[in-house]
């Protein structure tokens, strides 16, 4: 076993991006739109709605991020980053111009392809609508291939709301079906409601012909799901981005494994019928 | 040019052995000092303008009144308190003779070295990484993970009473690499098992208090927590 | 298969003439222990013996390396890898198997650079060994191997039976063919004496029958809490295994506050915080689900994922576990408790 | 009446505070106040077994830890019968001398000498001497080196085990070692041209009495049996109790300790009054060139005695390297511990002055009684007097004068205030063990 094998590039060295803008989304969530310094690198940077990158601070660390921005608008790649340890404070700190470390995109993404021609469910809570923003804007750019679109988003008060413009606009104009709920707060406001993710099940029709995207805090998967297969959703149909803790991105480290599989390569996107046949995966 | 952090350096009751630590930096001694805006270090300088401080280092256990006095101002001038040593951190030996008490017991740690006294290359790691502005890394591991990198033949299998299992990590296992039992002196791991060793330990023929007194020796609070349930 | 034969009375000399040339490395009594360690003229070559404390993995992952270097402005600097070749001295056929089971992870899909730098400059040559009460490699199918080194010796009394296993082990016994004889029909009758003798003196065994099957039925089982309960969650036994191979990523940064490496380090998967993501959330919350974690990962998940188990049988986990913890005991005891339940 | 009060003497390890009371030109009173926070050592080590006393004992005071730490495994070793090899004696002193070249350099040059130089601390005074202060720390490392290499750590020991070592050092580790240390004692030369050179504010007063153990042997040294005062007295170490007087006091929480009711002074001074002829080499050399007076009225000369036994410290230092280069160690198997009831006082010579270690054992190795008197206790009632004298000089000064001269009076004592008051001393009845 000592031939030499083809030398290939080393995959834990980030390659260098700038910050070109941040922008406060929540009084704890922003987003920043990165751009690779490397125009090469720039150009073959593509990926899938779902993926995400490692994303590094030097001197403080590398941690998991959603791709929030979609590859139909290419060019500076967004990131939707809450703040809430070292990585992420870290992160907060840094102002345009600053540079960071860029690694991916890893992981699987949504089943874009599959979902074509099929009603798209898409239940985001949290910062996970970062994720689901990337598959929303590349629905939209891609309207006619899909059929109704719905989105349900639980989000913990108003002033927790990512993207609430965007939404509207989104609603308003693009044919989008959007439901917010939060946790508490104020519900005289359009579109908002208060009450769990999952109550907002009561108010939408699921037809048959329907895919389901969901992103939500770990605890919530288990009650989104039931509702979804409620509503006659397929097992397979349901397609969850999961959350773990992650060191390499690229399969090696371990610290990502949900029995035979790794959250980094062959998710962070699984079907809910993974989630059955790997009983600590939800 | 970024401000310099402004940082201090306190005693409760201890053996200043943290403190000493610090000054044992020889070789990064002058560099830190560079690189802070240090204004208070009472053991080793007279002028101490004290004032808001960015961090604060705080050694040794609460032991009387004016302890406590020390600790609540330093606490409302610091925008991180780092409690360093196992006395700040657990009470150590203070604690177990019933007359003091961890800083967080009083007032919110927002970051832990422990150790007795902290190891050097940790201290450094963490300066370093407040520096930057990040809360220095957590160490995870018990003392058996780099025991067992040292490649060293396991003390508490052999029968003696080593503490390693059930503390800290971050020595470099000094003691069982010196062919010591560790004896526990940085405190409580994230997550020990003393009950399991307890049981280990009677089966090696050691009496219930020797045991006790042992692994209670440093971090009698997380013994008194996790490791009173059984026998 | 080519095969050579090696006087015991000329390993010495081999050795010596390998270290010309090599960054070679032995099996050496270091305290009371047997490691592997670097050959200086003065060492004591242990060629009998059980387990080294550590496996062979440290050379290929280091318990803890730099990764690379990075400073502002400068971008990222990686420490160039020595591409001295290398001998690993007296890997026993477990070790070799773990090796390959390493290279499973780390050479497929994405290619670890940094291990795949290690392997590419080391050569292995194997010894053959006998079982303590810990060994259940023939359970596994690791007790001999057929590829995956250089050259494998093995210890028939006076001789070692040396076969070559690659081009490159074929130099060493061309350049020195002095040291060298040619195999006699009595050795190879020797050397299945050898084999059947040393396949009855295993004590310990593993029944892998479905193993995976029963583990997945397994996953409730009170079993897991209840062993965990002994757990010191040491880790110990994540070191010590020859296909464990979890670590973290982390940057330690110097006194300017900017410039630092970006390091790793040996984790284990029983350690509380290592399925614990920010906002606290714990996805393994209990000792019994991380010890759990283990098991599984070895004989059930590898087999699924990459088509055999992880564990090689070296017997060291349980070696070393100061809690008594004998992992082919659990695994049978579970197994126990599925057929008594059909039973009862 | 004027009344100066510190209320956190600086560059002092703990927590002390000193009021002077003026009135005119005489001191009316001056109270120590060594306020650091108890620790309850005497709780901890009662019914604990004789193994774990060293470790428990070391942690009084991280500066002088080797000191309690090799006394305490002295005392236990006499107590229980313990054979020490000659190999491990000379070990020990060798970490001794780490500990005395860690503590005089860190005193001399962080602590005292930014007084001698107008400077608040080793910070300021590094951004004009560079050199020196670079030379210092080098030397102060170079004192923990040597305590990493036989105590396994700079500071609280832990290779140090009973008759022996955990792990002894190699060869090559020794080699390295020496090397470091000759550089350090030719570093010495300069540092102790450039300390002649500056002066020692002079105050008047009696000739001061002096306590230290008498070295073993024809040497200097830190380790022997009897107690020697200047005025001629001398005891037995194990009769110390008579030996001098300890009174609790009303103000602090350390106690004081008197002979006959006179305060008497501990540490490097001295031990420089009493054995100071019986040095040679450099430090003999070193000691003509500080002149240093002897007998001494000033106690502000033990900063210059210090620099002496840094001197000393390097030399023997390289000495025993040598020693141990030429012979080489050997793994010794550790005596064997035959657990019995027993009694077993110490007494050595620390960096701040002499230790007295006393423990009582029962038939299972358990403490029954400890007692452990400290350097700079024993100094309290010196420090004292010798303010007293120092502001009868100075009476007509300004209050900060007057403040910064006492400050400087009481750091010269280099007092380990975590030290002094964790007193250990506890008579069987009436504690408990902890459960
Ligand atoms: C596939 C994936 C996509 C993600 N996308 C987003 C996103 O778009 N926006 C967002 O705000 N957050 C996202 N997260 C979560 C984000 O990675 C964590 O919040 C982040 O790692 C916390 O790092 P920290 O250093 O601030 O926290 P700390 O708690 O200080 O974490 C310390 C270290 O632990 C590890 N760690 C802790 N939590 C996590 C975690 N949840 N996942 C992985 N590693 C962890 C990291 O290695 C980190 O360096 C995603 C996580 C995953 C797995
Ligand atoms: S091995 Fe144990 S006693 Fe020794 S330094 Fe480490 S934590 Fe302290
Ligand atoms: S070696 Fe034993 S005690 Fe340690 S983590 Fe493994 S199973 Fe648990
Ligand atoms: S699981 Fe245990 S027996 Fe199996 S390879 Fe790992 S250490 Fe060896």
């Amino acid at each position: 076993m000592n031939q030499s094998l083809a030398k290939v590039q080393n995959p834990y060295q980030p390659s260098r991006a700038k910050i070109v803008d941040i922008r406060d989304l929540t009084p704890d969530t922003r987003l920043f739109q990165v751009m690779l310094i490397d125009p090469k690198e720039r150009e073959q940077f593509t990926y899938r709605p779902g993926q995400f990158c490692q994303i590094s601070v030097m001197g403080t660390g590398e941690i998991p991020i959603s791709i929030s921005s979609s590859p139909t608008r290419p060019g500076l790649l967004e990131f939707c980053i809450r703040k809430v340890g070292r990585s992420t404070s870290s992160l907060h700190r840094l102002v345009p111009t600053d540079e960071i470390g860029i690694r991916g995109p890893y992981g699987n993404g949504f089943p874009v392809e599959y979902m074509q021609g099929k009603d798209v469910l898409i239940i985001a809570g949290g910062v996970g609508l970062a994720p689901v923003r990337s598959l929303l804007y590349y629905i939209l750019d891609n309207r006619d291939q899909f059929n109704q679109v719905t989105l349900l988003y639980g989000a913990r008060s108003l002033q927790d709301v990512l993207f609430p413009a965007e939404l509207q606009t989104l609603e308003q104009h693009r044919d989008l079906n959007i439901l917010v709920t939060l946790d508490r707060g104020d519900t005289s406001v359009w579109p908002y409601r208060v009450g769990l993710v999952t109550e907002l099940f009561s108010e939408i029709e699921v037809a048959k012909n329907t895919v389901a995207a969901v992103c939500v805090p770990p605890v919530a998967y288990k009650f989104v799901t039931k509702e979804l297969l409620a509503k006659k959703v397929a097992g397979e149909d349901i397609f969850m981005s999961l959350e773990r803790k992650m060191h390499c991105g690229i399969g090696k480290c371990g610290c990502c494994a949900v029995g035979s599989k790794y959250c980094c390569q062959d998710g962070p996107v699984f079907s809910y019928w993974d989630a059955l046949n790997l009983p600590d995966m939800i | 040019m970024k401000a310099k952090p402004r940082i201090g350096i306190y005693g409760l009751t201890s053996c200043a052995g943290d403190q000493l630590v610090l000054v044992n930096c020889e070789d990064e001694l002058l560099t830190i000092l560079e690189a802070v805006d240090l204004r208070s270090f009472v053991m080793a300088h007279s002028d101490n303008p004290e004032g808001e401080l960015d961090v604060a280092f705080v050694e040794g256990a609460v032991t009387q009144e004016s302890d406590l006095e020390t600790l609540k101002d330093v606490r409302s001038r610091a925008q991180i308190l780092i409690a360093i040593g196992t006395c700040a951190v657990w009470g150590g030996i203070p604690y177990l003779s019933g007359m003091g008490t961890p800083l967080s017991d009083h007032v919110q740690v927002d970051y832990a070295i422990p150790g007795c006294p902290i190891e050097k290359t940790q201290l450094l790691k963490a300066i370093a990484s407040l520096l930057r502005g990040d809360l220095p890394l957590s160490l995870p591991h018990p003392v058996c993970l780099e025991c067992t990198i040292r490649e060293n033949n396991c003390l508490l299998q052999a029968g003696e009473i080593c503490c390693g299992p059930l503390t800290a990590g971050g020595c470099n296992a000094r003691c069982p690499s010196l062919n010591r039992a560790c004896f526990g002196c940085r405190g409580a791991s994230h997550d020990p098992n003393y009950v399991s060793a307890r049981q280990i330990l009677e089966k090696h023929g050691f009496s219930v208090n020797e045991v006790r007194q042992r692994l209670a020796l440093f971090s009698g609070k997380a013994y008194e927590k996790e490791g009173t349930q059984v026998g | 298969m080519r095969t050579v034969v090696l006087p015991g009375s000329n390993l010495e000399e081999f050795l010596a003439r390998l270290a010309v040339g090599h960054e070679l490395i032995v099996p050496q009594k270091s305290g009371a222990s047997i490691s592997f360690a670097a050959y200086d003229p003065s060492s004591e070559v242990v060629v009998e013996y059980q387990r080294t404390l550590l496996p062979p993995k440290k050379f290929f992952l280091p318990p803890e390396e730099a990764l690379f270097d990075f400073a502002p402005g400068e971008g990222f600097r990686q420490k160039p890898t020595s591409s001295e070749r290398r001998i690993l001295f007296g890997l026993h056929p477990c070790d070799i198997h773990g090796l390959r089971r390493l290279d499973q992870v780390f050479l497929e899909g994405y290619v670890d650079t940094y291990y795949q730098a290690q392997r590419d400059r080391t050569l292995i040559i194997g010894l053959s060994c006998l079982p303590d009460e810990m060994c259940f490699c023939n359970s596994m199918g690791t007790d001999l191997v057929t590829d995956h080194f250089d050259l494998f010796l093995t210890d028939l009394g006076d001789n070692y039976l040396v076969e070559i296993g690659s081009t490159e082990g074929n130099d060493l016994i061309l350049d020195n063919e002095d040291l060298f004889a040619e195999t006699s029909d009595i050795l190879l009758r020797k050397y299945k004496v050898f084999l059947a003798t040393r396949s009855n003196l295993f004590e310990q065994k593993l029944d892998t029958s479905g193993l995976s099957n029963i583990l997945a039925l397994e996953w409730d089982s009170s079993h897991w809490e209840e062993t965990a309960k002994d757990c010191l969650a040491c880790g110990r036994c994540s070191m010590t295994c020859p296909t464990c191979y979890c670590f973290t990523i982390f940057d330690e940064v110097n006194l300017d506050g900017a410039s630092g490496s970006r390091c790793r380090r040996w984790t284990s998967c029983l350690y509380k915080n290592y399925a614990l993501v920010a906002g606290g959330h714990n996805f393994r919350p209990s000792r019994g689900a991380r010890l759990r974690q283990r098991i599984m990962h070895k004989h059930k998940d590898s087999v699924e994922r990459h088509g055999i188990s992880a564990c090689v049988g070296c017997g060291r986990c349980q070696a070393h576990c100061a809690a008594g913890i004998n992992f082919c005991q659990v695994l049978t005891s579970l197994r126990g408790e599925s057929s008594e339940s059909i039973v009862g | 009446m004027a009344r100066i009060h510190i209320d956190h003497i600086s560059r002092v390890e703990g927590h002390g505070a000193l009021t002077v009371e003026l009135d005119g030109n005489t001191v009316r009173d001056v109270k120590l106040n060594l306020f650091e926070g108890m620790r309850g050592f005497e709780r901890v080590v009662l019914g604990r077994p004789f193994t774990e006393i060293p470790a428990i004992i070391c942690r009084i005071c991280a500066i002088c830890s080797a000191g309690h730490a090799i006394t305490a495994h002295m005392a236990v070793e006499k107590a229980l019968g313990i054979p020490v090899p000659a190999q491990t004696e000379l070990l020990r002193e060798l970490a001794f001398l780490g500990m005395f070249i860690e503590s005089h350099s860190l005193h001399v040059f962080a602590l005292a000498l930014p007084d001698y130089l107008g400077y608040a601390g080793i910070a300021d005074m590094a951004q004009d001497h560079k050199e020196v202060v670079t030379k210092a720390l080098q030397i102060k490392k170079t004192g923990n080196a040597v305590q990493e290499l036989i105590g396994g750590r700079a500071i609280h020991h832990v290779n140090t085990t009973f008759g022996g070592f955990g792990k002894l050092p190699s060869q090559s580790e020794v080699r390295e070692l020496r090397a470091q240390l000759a550089n350090c004692l030719t570093d010495m030369d300069g540092i102790v041209e450039l300390l002649a050179g500056l002066s020692t504010p002079d105050y008047a007063g009696e000739e001061i009495l002096f306590m230290a153990i008498r070295p073993a042997g024809d040497g200097y040294g830190f380790f022997g049996d009897t107690i020697v005062f200047s005025d001629g007295r001398e005891a037995p170490v194990d009769q110390y109790k008579t030996a001098f007087q300890e009174t609790e006091s009303q103000y602090s929480n350390a106690k004081r300790s008197t002979v006959d009711g006179l305060p008497f002074m501990v540490g490097a001074l001295a031990r420089i009054n009493l054995f100071g002829d019986r040095l040679t080499g450099k430090a003999a050399e070193a000691l003509a060139k500080l002149q240093i007076p002897v007998p001494s009225k000033n106690a502000l000369y033990n900063n210059l005695a210090q620099v002496v036994e840094l001197v000393y410290a390097l030399e023997r230092a390289i000495e025993i390297c040598d020693q141990i280069l030429a012979e080489g160690l050997k793994a010794e198997p550790l005596p064997e511990v035959i657990v019995r009831s027993g009694q077993g006082t110490v007494a050595t010579e620390l960096p701040r002055g002499t230790l007295y270690h006393s423990f009582s054992f029962d038939d299972n190795g358990l403490v029954t009684a400890a007692d452990v008197i400290t350097p700079t206790a024993l100094n309290q009632a010196s420090v004292e007097q010798e303010i007293t004298n120092l502001g009868t000089s100075y009476a007509g000064q300004t209050e900060d004068e007057l403040q910064f001269l006492f400050e400087r009076l009481v750091r010269a004592y280099d007092p380990c205030i975590s030290c002094s008051v964790h007193i250990v001393q506890v008579k069987a009845e009436g504690r408990h063990t902890i459960d």
